[in-house]
């Protein structure tokens, strides 16, 4: 029982994360008609913005100490960050909420990222062949980790929680099933924010008209624009949310999953089953497909599943988008015409 | 001269030349050698079949390369159990290729667009996964399936005795590294090139692209587009499995990372890089990524600084510095960027460079003239 | 059910939804006549001639062609029994030539519903494609024949596929407003066109705003309002009907 | 931007600089050059129209009637390579179309583009969401009961005659100053058709500048002022719509009637 | 045929025998992919060998070097140049870019490599093609076991030694009445990581609760790891490398699991292989794990200290395990060039085989002959609670002795093939 509630968090957990990204997978995708290859290195550059503003508050003074040497030779360096000097008590909280607060930073430098992306490049691929836009995207995905790469190294870099929310949850206590049921806090914590993202973006493209206009342009932009629409500059907007969500997701993500510059590719796939499995041209279904396919990850890889379906943990996820697109041909909730050729 | 350039004997002898000749005319590119070769022919059949699919039906497979990996396999298979010869590995290859197809084609044919792409892709990630971890004995998993000395090799060992070390794949007695099995690689993307001429040019190829154009309309035509999507998938699944069974006659080794989703990835780039639907296209995109992968990834700092070795000192430093982004660890970029270059200004890929260039030298269409340039402000 | 009838459609009803698009319809297409359904917009005409290729599968009621029931026949199946369909917005092959356009129903009233033939080559079907070039002249487009479909005038793409139905020789031409779109000068043409292929025996039904056109053509009319036929007869009988005027000519005629 | 070129029309008008100007007539197209790509269509059609007229644009399928239309509208397909267009004496050759929609113009194009996933309604409140603003939605609900019967059915599953009552209502819900019509009886019945004929004069009336291109060239030039007949791209009769109807050779010549 | 327009048309020995003033050597490292990092520390260490070699800067290894074969003058003679390619950590690239070094440039030995399948890929290779592989690091049994070739030899430790070294040190430290529960990537080191451990933790009286497969780069392990807590196990066994590792160690300490108590005693997490690079992308997490390694730039002996020295003046930092163990790939394969008097394979694999030398790190250090692998001291280490710097992530525990990790040759199978030499 505990086992089922606990993998059931694990997967909601997952689904979160899955759903996050797919999110702003989909907008472009079902909304804007853009295959986004690079949407993944979307993912990778906001945990990076957690990264580097760990890192620019980490700045160290650096002095050299003459007296004492290290193995190899040269002089030692004694180090202590800028902040702490600078700021005492509130520079060591700023360092230890550093990944909660670098949303601040990731907000507008994703928002910048992804408009440059869109007026620099995508909008030129509207009407292009999905083909071009699979090459083009993967292209800018590859130079956009190399960059990283060389910066930042292939190894990946630890983000650490903020203390207060490092530990577990006593979810056992909560909900009187005794102790032994613990859930880590920031776990939880991602779980919320992603609920709330998703709340916020769709209650925004479903429910109001600017996102009905949205969907509108997608389907033939020349008539929109025929109306007076300009419907360039809400496209751009649509793609800078959409950088927006995978950054943020980035960055919430760091510290249960130690950023590397290849982190994106390894999400690229899977957010794209998610984003099928869903149904094109769904938030919703994206949204479902996120917490039923982590859902499902989950339960496939407890030990007594495992031990009748050996190797199932290995394939579940493609075992269910397999079955869910033969069984429903627009996945769980796709919308007719899109994509379908 | 058009005329003679369509003409079939012609198109064949000239492509037969341009590819036997290759260790020849790729020789100032550094590209002389067996084993790019080799890939470069392999490759190009890969390339191509998957173009039948792509190309003229429009379905994009995610899926292409476990047809890849299921050829290698099943040619490795057939070194260990029952000969070297080269000649029934490539039949298991393509058959087994070809029966995988046919099983995962039927089903995921079933639907069209961003579906079908992903069903394939779901398709060969359960194939990835599975032989990596739970198909082990079968697969050798991660080390990937390598000859031993144990192996049974039934029909070989029946006519002769093994020797010491392991023995090489052969075509009835010739060795198949190195440059025979370079030419024997070439022969058979020469046949495979006529193959795809004659499914390009046939009316079964002419109903491909009707299905790509309409599929729709298809239907009111009277023509049941199932059968031909399923026989372009299988037919370019068997060039796939063709293609994997010559990767193992070259070398004989089969790894489950042919099978990943990057492998069929990269064969998708192939196909736009050159010209989607156009017939060497792919072949040119496989050559392209082929050589950076092998050739840019391979420069060093050292072989930088011979290079710029003629600029002055400082420069030259700045010349290598620069240069070394993009090559040694740096090649990715050097893709990344071209792959973005190349789809920007020539959308339709290399072919489309080569036509725009055939269209310069001979003078421009004829056709009404332009009048005087835009006199248009900007926005 | 008339002994001469070639497509009968009998008792079909249709909705969507709430909505009613056939309801209780009956017809007959009797062999080698012209039969003209007219309307208002909306009245199900489109939807009718769905159910005859199997687009759309009626909620109940049957339609037989030749004798053959086509509930559970495909598209493609329906075609290739002699029914080819010219749509109300044309669906053609975008991006082939006019040429190309006109060959793969060739092939496909040929070689059936699935050939292989990957080894035959295109340029040695020297026939098809004289026929094709023949059909293009027919409809006026053969000056067009190498241009990509997708970039001809509204007017022009109707005509190719008109052709592209007429090379399939079928039994039954289901015409859907052929000539919306075209200037005076091509209806005239295309109309003196129905009429020679009338003369080579086809049997068609076709559905037209034009008056002209459907006057000149028929030989008789049905007239659909609101899911219902509510008259049926030859041209004359049509035009005195009062609940005809009422519902559908307006004051015009 | 618009403020500094009304200040420069005024001028303009206080000079009274004698040469023919384009931005006297209140919409002109000056000369214009387009092109699909490296196909040259549009070549060269001049147009003139006073306010609340009128204009016929006629000539046979693949005239370049469609083209000019969307030209005018600024469509980016045709591009416009050469020659100018005014509007009430501002400038549109240099706008996108959606600038062009904001300053009046609204094309009903052929093939009607209902907008597939979206209801009738939201078909039309989209057309009402950048400002000028024309008919409310009770209004149009009024003037066509179909589209109120429907309105929240996805609007391309109508039928054909429906979705074209939907592109025009679409116009009308725009404060319009000059409308452009592609053959916008296409498809109809005949009862529709004297319907929009109705609406189409009722426009007429609230003084609405129209260019109508339609096949059925009699209905159209009874209700025009002015008739252009364009072939291969050009202007090859420009006049009074009556001159066209009573002339037979000219009829005969290019429309067929 | 085009055979004579690329190749010599005189006769060869074996394959890429050097003629000239120089012998080419091939580096083939992950220059992409997720071992990019070790990869550049691998080259590092390798240029810095060839330095050495061709008597360049401070000489490093070739002062400390037991044999003194090696004069700095290149190798017998000739100068040390070298090609470097990309392995991108994939069987087929490798073999590539391999290929690619003995048919193009004519490299003479091929080095490098950072995980187990590329090695036994390209050691199956070099032994077709008749060129020596010295491999890089790799830990799966298989490289040296069933998989060993005549022509592949490795200095790198194995996951059998991590067993026996690691076992004792988890009974002194943890007792011998625990309960283990495994984590295991599912494919081939895995599970040769696994059972070796298994065997080393169940002989000392430990229990096994379960041990589970998990895929390879699951990125998430939250869903293996909740199953541990109630599971009675008090051990939790990381067998994972690179990233999988440093995911399922940083989730695993987020589940609380360093904090609990279980059967009356401190839950505990053991990582049987260790890599610096892998304790850095772990950061906090790693303090207080324990696991093995094969070498750490903390150690005193005089050939560590001396690689140290000359690593870290060149490029400001410490070396790592795998650059050492590249370095001394590249030393010991000239030194048996030298002593053999000749490049042709089958003297250097003989001078190779059952070589005895000592001064390059870990003691004194044994060339098995029969399957190929080195014989010396494997250390067991702890992520270091008070780390002095950014490179002091891992303090040594113990120093297990040679003998204590030596086993039996046979029990992995296994046939090392024939040493004639080829033409290529
Ligand atoms: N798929 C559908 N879903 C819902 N309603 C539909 C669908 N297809 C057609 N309709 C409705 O059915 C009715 C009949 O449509 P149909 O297209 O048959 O009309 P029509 O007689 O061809 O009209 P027109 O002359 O204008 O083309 C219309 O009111 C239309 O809105
Ligand atoms: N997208 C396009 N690309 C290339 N050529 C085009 C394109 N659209 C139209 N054309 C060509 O431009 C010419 C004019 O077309 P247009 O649609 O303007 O004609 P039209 O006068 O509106 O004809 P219709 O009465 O048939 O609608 C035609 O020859 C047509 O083939
Ligand atoms: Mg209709
Ligand atoms: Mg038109």
């Amino acid at each position: 029982m505990d086992a089922i509630l606990l993998q059931l968090l694990n997967g909601l957990d997952k689904g979160g994360a899955y759903a996050l990204i797919a999110l702003g997978l989909t907008l472009v995708f079902g909304t804007l008609g853009v295959v986004n290859f690079a949407h993944g290195a979307l993912f990778m550059l906001g945990a990076f913005c957690a990264v580097t503003f760990n890192k620019l508050l980490g700045l160290e003074k650096v002095v050299v100490d003459e007296t004492q040497t290290t193995a190899w030779g040269t002089a030692l360096e004694i180090r202590t960050p800028y902040i702490e000097s600078w700021f005492g008590e509130f520079g060591s909280f700023l360092l230890n909420y550093s990944v909660p607060v670098s949303i601040i930073v990731a907000i507008p430098v994703m928002l910048v990222i992804g408009i440059v992306m869109e007026r620099g490049l995508i909008k030129h691929f509207y009407k292009r062949p999905h083909a071009d836009q699979i090459l083009v995207t993967f292209g800018l995905a590859i130079v956009l980790q190399e960059i990283i790469k060389h910066y930042f190294g292939a190894n990946p870099i630890p983000q650490a929680a903020p203390a207060a929310v490092a530990g577990s949850a006593d979810i056992g206590a909560w909900l009187g099933l005794g102790d032994g049921l613990v859930y880590p806090w920031w776990r939880l914590v991602y779980f919320g924010f992603s609920a709330a993202v998703i709340a916020a973006v769709f209650a925004f493209l479903q429910f109001t008209t600017y996102g009905m206009v949205v969907r509108a342009g997608m389907r033939d932009s020349e008539t929109v624009g025929l109306l007076g629409i300009n419907i360039q500059k809400r496209f751009t907007v649509v793609f800078g949310i959409a950088a927006v969500v995978a950054g943020l997701a980035g960055v919430m993500y760091t510290p249960i999953l130690p950023p590397d510059y290849h982190m994106g590719m390894d999400f690229l796939v899977l957010s794209f089953v998610v984003v099928v499995v869903g149904g094109m041209g769904s938030l919703p279904g994206a949204v479902l497909a996120g917490f039923l396919l982590g859902v499902l990850q989950s339960f496939a890889s407890m030990n007594a599943v495992m031990t009748i379906f050996p190797g199932i943990n290995q394939i579940i996820i493609y075992l269910v988008a397999v079955v869910i697109l033969l069984t429903m041909p627009r996945g769980l909730l796709g919308r007719e015409g899109v994509m379908e050729d | 001269m058009k005329e003679m350039l369509n003409r079939e004997p012609f198109a064949l002898a000239a492509f037969s030349l341009v590819i036997l000749l290759m260790p020849i005319w790729l020789t100032p590119f550094g590209a002389n050698y067996p084993d790019l070769l080799q890939k470069f022919a392999i490759f190009a059949i890969f390339a191509m079949g998957f173009n039948i699919l792509f190309g003229l039906t429009g379905y994009l497979s995610f899926g292409h390369a476990a047809f890849l990996g299921v050829g290698s396999y099943a040619a490795v298979w057939s070194f260990k159990l029952f000969t070297m010869n080269v000649i029934p590995a490539i039949f298991f290859g393509v058959a087994f290729a070809g029966i995988f197809a046919l099983a995962i084609g039927y089903v995921s044919l079933r639907r069209s667009g961003i579906y079908f792409s992903i069903l394939t892709l779901a398709f060969a990630q359960m194939s990835y996964n599975l032989a990596y971890s739970v198909l082990t004995p079968i697969t050798n998993g991660e080390t990937g399936l390598q000859l031993t000395l144990q192996d049974p090799r039934i029909i070989d060992n029946a006519f002769t005795t093994p020797g010491a070390g392991l023995p090489e794949t052969n075509l009835f007695g010739i060795d198949m590294s190195g440059y025979p099995g370079f030419y024997f690689c070439a022969v058979v993307l020469i046949i495979c090139f006529f193959i795809t001429r004659r499914i390009f040019n046939s009316p079964f190829g002419l109903t491909l692209r009707g299905i790509k154009s309409n599929q729709n309309r298809m239907g009111y035509t009277g023509l049941n587009t199932r059968p031909y999507t399923l026989t372009a998938f299988v037919i370019s699944g068997m060039f796939a499995g063709l293609a994997g069974s010559l990767l193992a006659v070259t070398d004989p080794l089969a790894g489950a990372e042919r099978m990943q989703w990057t492998a069929s990835g990269e064969v998708v780039l192939m196909t736009i890089l050159g010209g989607v639907g156009t017939l060497i296209g792919p072949m040119l995109g496989a050559w392209l990524i082929k050589y950076l992968e092998n050739i840019f990834s391979s420069f060093n700092e050292i072989t930088l600084e011979h290079f710029f070795s003629f600029l002055p000192e400082g420069l030259q430093s700045f010349a290598v510095e620069l240069a070394s982004l993009f090559v040694g660890e740096g090649w990715h970029l050097t893709l990344g960027v071209l792959f973005m270059l190349i789809v920007i200004f020539l959308p339709g890929g290399l072919m489309e460079g080569w036509r725009r260039l055939l269209r310069r030298f001979s003078g421009g269409g004829g056709g009404k003239s332009e009048p005087a340039a835009a006199v248009q402000p900007a926005e | 059910m008339v002994a001469n009838s070639v497509l009968h459609v009998a008792d079909v009803h249709k909705s969507f939804g709430g909505l009613k698009a056939l309801s209780d319809v009956d017809l007959n297409v009797e062999e080698g006549t012209t039969h003209a359904i007219i309307g208002p917009n909306g009245a199900g005409k489109s939807t009718l001639l769905n159910v005859c290729v199997g687009r759309i599968r009626p909620d109940s009621g049957h339609v037989v062609f030749n004798g053959e029931v086509l509930d559970n026949h495909t598209p493609f199946e329906i075609n290739q029994l002699g029914v080819s369909r010219v749509f109300q917005t044309p669906e053609i092959f975008s991006d082939l030539t006019l040429l190309d356009n006109v060959m793969i129903p060739a092939f496909a009233s040929r070689d059936g519903a699935f050939s292989l033939r990957p080894f035959s080559k295109l340029r040695h079907e020297a026939t098809i494609r004289e026929e094709a070039e023949k059909t293009l002249a027919d409809v006026g487009l053969e000056v067009m024949k190498d241009r990509e479909a997708g970039s001809l005038s509204r007017g022009d793409k109707r005509r190719l596929e008109l052709a592209m139905c007429l090379i399939q020789h079928p039994k039954l031409l289901l015409l859907d407003e052929p000539t919306a779109g075209m200037s005076r000068h091509d209806t005239n043409r295309t109309v003196d066109l129905l009429k020679t292929i009338k003369e080579r025996g086809m049997t068609k039904v076709i559905i037209e705003h034009d008056m002209h056109v459907v006057f000149s053509l028929a030989d008789k009319i049905s007239v659909l309002a609101q899911g219902r036929i509510i008259a049926s007869g030859t041209p004359d009988e049509i035009k005195g009907n009062p609940k005809v005027q009422e519902a559908y000519l307006g004051g015009a005629h | 931007m618009l403020t500094k070129t009304d200040a420069t029309n005024l001028e303009v008008a206080e000079l009274e600089i004698p040469r023919p100007d384009p931005k006297d007539s209140f919409f002109s197209v000056r000369d214009i050059h387009a092109y699909y790509g490296e196909s040259y269509i549009v070549q060269g059609i001049s147009l003139d129209l006073n306010e609340g007229e009128i204009l016929a644009l006629l000539g046979r399928n693949g005239a370049g009637k469609t083209s000019t239309l969307r030209t005018i509208a600024r469509v980016d397909d045709p591009e416009l390579k050469r020659g100018e267009i005014y509007l009430g004496g501002q400038s549109l050759h240099d706008k996108k179309s959606y600038q062009a929609a904001q300053m009046g113009i609204q094309l009903v194009p052929e093939d009607r583009r209902i907008i597939g996933g979206l209801t009738v309604e939201e078909n039309l409140i989209l057309s009402q969401v950048e400002e000028p603003l024309g008919w409310e939605l009770e209004r149009i609900y009024e003037h066509f009961p179909r589209l109120a019967e429907r309105r929240s059915q996805i609007g391309t599953t109508l039928s054909g005659g429906e979705q074209q009552m939907l592109a025009v209502a679409r116009a009308l819900a725009r404060d319009v100053k000059l409308l452009l019509l592609d053959e916008p009886y296409e498809g109809l019945a005949p009862v529709i058709v004297q319907e929009i004929e109705k609406i189409v004069r009722q426009i007429k009336e609230i003084g609405i500048t129209t260019i109508i291109v339609e096949q059925n060239a009699v209905a159209a030039l009874k209700l025009a002022d002015k008739a252009v007949i364009v072939d291969m791209g050009e202007v090859v009769y420009s006049g009074a719509a009556q001159d066209v109807l009573d002339d037979e050779d000219l009829r005969n010549e290019y429309l067929a009637i | 045929a085009p055979m004579s327009f690329v190749r010599g048309a005189y006769a060869q020995d074996f394959c890429n025998m050097p003629t000239g003033g120089s012998v080419t050597l091939g580096f083939n490292v992950p220059q992409s992919g997720p071992y990019a990092d070790e990869g550049a520390d691998e080259l590092r260490a390798y240029q810095l060998a060839t330095k050495h070699l061709n008597g360049e800067g401070d000489g490093g290894l070739l002062n400390t070097f037991s044999s003194k074969a090696l004069k700095g003058n290149g190798i017998l003679g000739k100068k040390v140049e070298f090609v470097t390619g990309d392995t991108q950590t994939k069987s087929d690239a490798a073999r590539a870019s391999a290929k690619r070094m003995i048919e193009k440039d004519g490299a003479i030995m091929i080095t490098g490599g950072s995980s187990s399948g590329v090695a036994v890929a390209v050691q199956g290779l070099c032994q077709e093609m008749g060129v020596i592989f010295m491999a890089g690091l790799t830990h799966s049994n298989d490289t040296t076991g069933k998989d060993k070739r005549r022509y592949g030899f490795r200095h790198f430790f194995n996951a059998y030694q991590s067993g026996l070294a690691l076992g004792p040190i988890l009974a002194e430290e943890l007792g011998k009445d625990r309960t283990a529960y495994h984590l295991t990537a599912d494919y081939n080191w895995g599970w040769t990581q696994e059972e070796s451990i298994k065997d080393a933790t169940e002989g000392l009286g430990w229990q096994t609760a379960n041990a589970v497969r998990t895929p390879l780069g699951a990125g998430d392990f939250s869903q293996y790891l909740t199953p541990v807590l109630n599971s009675g196990a008090d051990v939790l066994i990381l067998n994972h490398y690179g990233k999988d590792m440093v995911n399922s160690l940083t989730q695993a300490v987020q589940f609380g699991m360093r904090e609990k108590q279980v059967n009356g005693k401190d839950f505990q997490i053991v990582v049987p292989l260790f890599s610096r690079l892998m304790a850095q992308g772990a950061g906090e997490n790693i303090k207080g794990i324990l696991g093995t390694t094969n070498w750490n730039w903390s150690l005193q002996d005089e050939g560590s200290k001396a690689f140290v020295k000359s690593f870290g003046q060149e490029y400001g930092f410490p070396p790592s395990q795998a650059a050492q163990t590249c370095y001394v790939q590249a030393l010991l394969y000239a030194d048996a060039c030298e002593r053999a008097g000749t490049f042709y394979p089958p003297e250097v694999i003989k001078a190779l085989e059952g070589f005895e030398f000592d001064g390059m790190g870990n003691g004194a250090t044994l060339y098995r002959g029969a399957d190929h692998q080195c014989f010396k001291e494997v250390l067991v280490v702890k992520g270091n609670e008070n780390p002095q710097s950014q490179f002091d992530l891992l303090e040594v525990v113990k120093i297990v002795p040679r003998e204590q990790v030596t086993y039996d040759a046979s029990i992995f199978g296994g046939d090392l093939g024939p040493a004639d030499a080829k033409t290529c």
